[in-house]
């Protein structure tokens, strides 16, 4: 096919589609003996980026696919064609978010135990209903608890391809070092120096693993686990 | 609450209230005794917290302390300054608060008895809370990261053109006709329906004719009885057309009407049937 | 400002609306003092509309104002984005076809009396717009519900002559042992064969005799009703 037909009907086709596409969708798009090498509709896609340069969109791959998207510069004035403001997530949500992103998968009890206070029900329908988590499965354990994971939609919506795109989570310092309290009248020394300071650390690269399934990292101090999957106090 | 918690802070750095609110740039540390104090307020002052670890946090940044040194006398002292004062103003509490109150008071217990020799082995008792601290803190941390994301409709805007003029017909669903009669199998068998053993054919063709009939009435209010009838049809038709009648009378869907013996016999739709004016007129402009 | 610059803004602007922008709409993304002229937006608009003579979408005036619309040209490909598989129908929704079917006329409670659950508006509405079925009366009881009937297109689909084509409740329990391919008309299937050929000759003495007493019960499997009409499970 040739390859400026094939760039017109992938640049047709994504702006078409208002949701991003991927290569196996865009490949879709074709019969089967016209059908264009994967490499071929790479080299489009490529080519796509590089036409936009000089205009006021971009080609952006995320967890889903390929979309256009306002480019930033522009962005100030295209945001005023929404008269509401975007929505604005609570903290309680966030915090709920985060921990399913980077802890998934997660029962609810988990993230209670990790927040130290309830779930409401409303932030899990919400997180739900964006399509930003789903039930991933059920853990094996008395009451077979939901497994929350996050989704495809969940990482297009904040232009991420992967969840290791996610922020790096702040490092956990070793316990070993904890001071003995020698009175209760709070710091001596110079321990009231900023803990933020060190919490920004850039982290080591066995932490980024973190956020998956990869555990242990002499860092991390991992809770204990009871049977129920819940963790211990 | 034992005295030591309300006594006096053992120091003039720690002594340094929590602002209890910020009014007109001066920070209050006590509301006022004489003021008062709308209950939403406080909801919105205590939904600040996202909890009882957050709450903490908040105690041991506001000071600059370090986590991994909390000194547990004096944060406990002021976390239930903060208790005493949401209890004072009878704010519901959450049951979180109450819990991570007496998980204070107890390090705090064991943090002033001796400790054993081989205190090496042994847990600062203090190590637990600071674990879920530090834990908590990195989410809360991750929250405001995941905030700071680029995202679709604050920063990201996705676009979109016209798709093309383009013929799209919107498939429908093709249904096999077993699947159909599978389906009413089930419902058969969940409504114990099959508890007929000798289930004779059933004549679909007089549900078949009831909706005729129904359909021909409500073109027609009301049609001479006979005029149901097609002698084309066959005996068989006939008798299918008289089920039907009769099972619709059953059911409350039509009405037979005789203004008088011998007169001729109207079928309505069922609560439609014309009264006796109607009816005269009805026989006036028919014969 | 910056020809270039408004150009991209317009670009972003219209392609992220999802709806045609007029040049009032586009004017008011700006703030007052980089107000650009009218024809400004103008020449940017022709400008715009001449860079993507080449490229799979185009860009059009229609009656409330200006949209990029994708070019014709590629719609044989772009369409097959839409082109799904055809969805299937619920379970719920064939029961309640197969209810009506059989035992029409029929009212949505009745139907609900035998399948236990509510039937959805979306299921009549979706069977109506189909035309397999349509009001055919209205029961004469409080509220006078709607007596639902299939129709003309119904048997047509499902390649029936008429109702009496679909297998009797008896045959529907050997449904298992049954052809496969079903074929109801064919001569060895018993009872459900016949009923064209037979519609016209004179029926067995018996079955007119009970047909005569308008005992019609004895050969209709008939479901109890209740005073008011409704079907008793």
């Amino acid at each position: 096919m040739d390859p400026d037909l094939l760039k017109r009907i992938i640049e047709g086709a994504l702006l078409a589609a208002n949701r991003p596409l991927s290569i196996d969708q865009l490949e879709r798009l074709f019969d089967g003996d016209q059908h264009p090498e994967r490499a071929a509709i790479r080299a489009a896609l490529k080519a796509l980026g590089e036409d936009c340069e000089s205009r006021g969109y971009e080609l952006k791959e995320v967890a889903s696919g390929y979309r256009f998207q306002v480019r930033e510069t522009v962005a100030p004035w295209v945001s005023r064609l929404w008269e509401e403001k975007p929505p604005r997530y609570t903290r309680a949500l966030l915090e709920t978010l985060a921990l399913i992103a980077y802890r998934q998968p997660i029962t609810r009890a988990e993230i209670e135990e990790i927040r130290g206070v309830a779930v409401s029900t409303h932030i899990v329908r919400t997180l739900s209903e964006r399509e930003w988590i789903r039930v991933v499965g059920h853990r094996d354990v008395p009451g077979r608890p939901a497994l929350f994971g996050t989704t495809r939609q969940f990482l297009d919506y904040f232009n991420l391809q992967s969840l290791d795109d996610l922020p790096t989570l702040a490092e956990l310092r070793d316990l070993d070092k904890m001071h003995p309290e020698l009175d209760f009248n709070g710091p001596d020394e110079g321990d009231s120096s900023a803990p933020e300071a060190a919490e920004e650390d850039s982290l080591p690269a066995a932490e980024t693993d973190e956020a998956g399934e990869g555990e242990a990292s002499d860092t991390v101090v991992e809770l204990p686990r009871t049977p129920d999957g819940r963790t211990l106090q | 609450m034992s005295t030591e918690i309300h006594g006096p802070p053992p120091n003039a750095h720690a002594q340094e209230e929590m602002p209890f609110a910020i009014v007109r740039g001066e920070p209050l540390s006590m509301p006022p005794k004489d003021l008062y104090i709308p209950p939403d307020a406080l909801e919105v002052f205590l939904e600040a917290f996202e909890g009882p670890l957050d709450l903490l946090l908040y105690l041991i940044k506001r000071q600059n302390l370090d986590i991994l040194d909390i000194p547990i006398a004096e944060i406990t002292r002021q976390y239930m300054g903060y208790i005493d004062l949401m209890k004072d103003l009878r704010l519901e509490l959450a049951a979180e608060y109450l819990v991570m109150a007496a998980m204070l008071a107890e390090i705090k217990s064991r943090m002033l008895l001796p400790r054993p020799a081989s205190a090496d082995e042994e847990e600062d008792p203090r190590a637990e809370l600071v674990r879920r601290l530090q834990e908590y803190e990195r989410f809360k941390k991750a929250a405001l990261d995941i905030d700071a994301l680029p995202r679709v409709e604050r920063d990201i805007f996705p676009v979109a053109a016209e798709p093309p003029p383009m013929e799209r017909k919107p498939k429908l669903p093709d249904v096999e006709l077993t699947e159909l009669l599978l389906a009413f199998r089930e419902v058969l068998r969940r409504a114990e329906m099959f508890s007929h053993h000798h289930i004779q054919r059933e004549p679909l063709s007089v549900r078949e004719r009831m909706s005729q009939v129904l359909e021909a009435l409500n073109e027609a209010p009301f049609v001479e009885f006979q005029k149901l009838f097609t002698p084309e049809e066959g005996r068989r038709g006939v008798v299918v057309t008289f089920l039907a009648v009769l099972e619709m009378l059953k059911g409350h869907l039509i009405d037979l009407v005789q203004q008088e013996p011998y007169a001729p016999i109207y079928v309505s739709l069922a609560g439609k049937a014309p009264d006796d004016e109607l009816y005269e007129n009805i026989l006036e402009t028919d014969f």
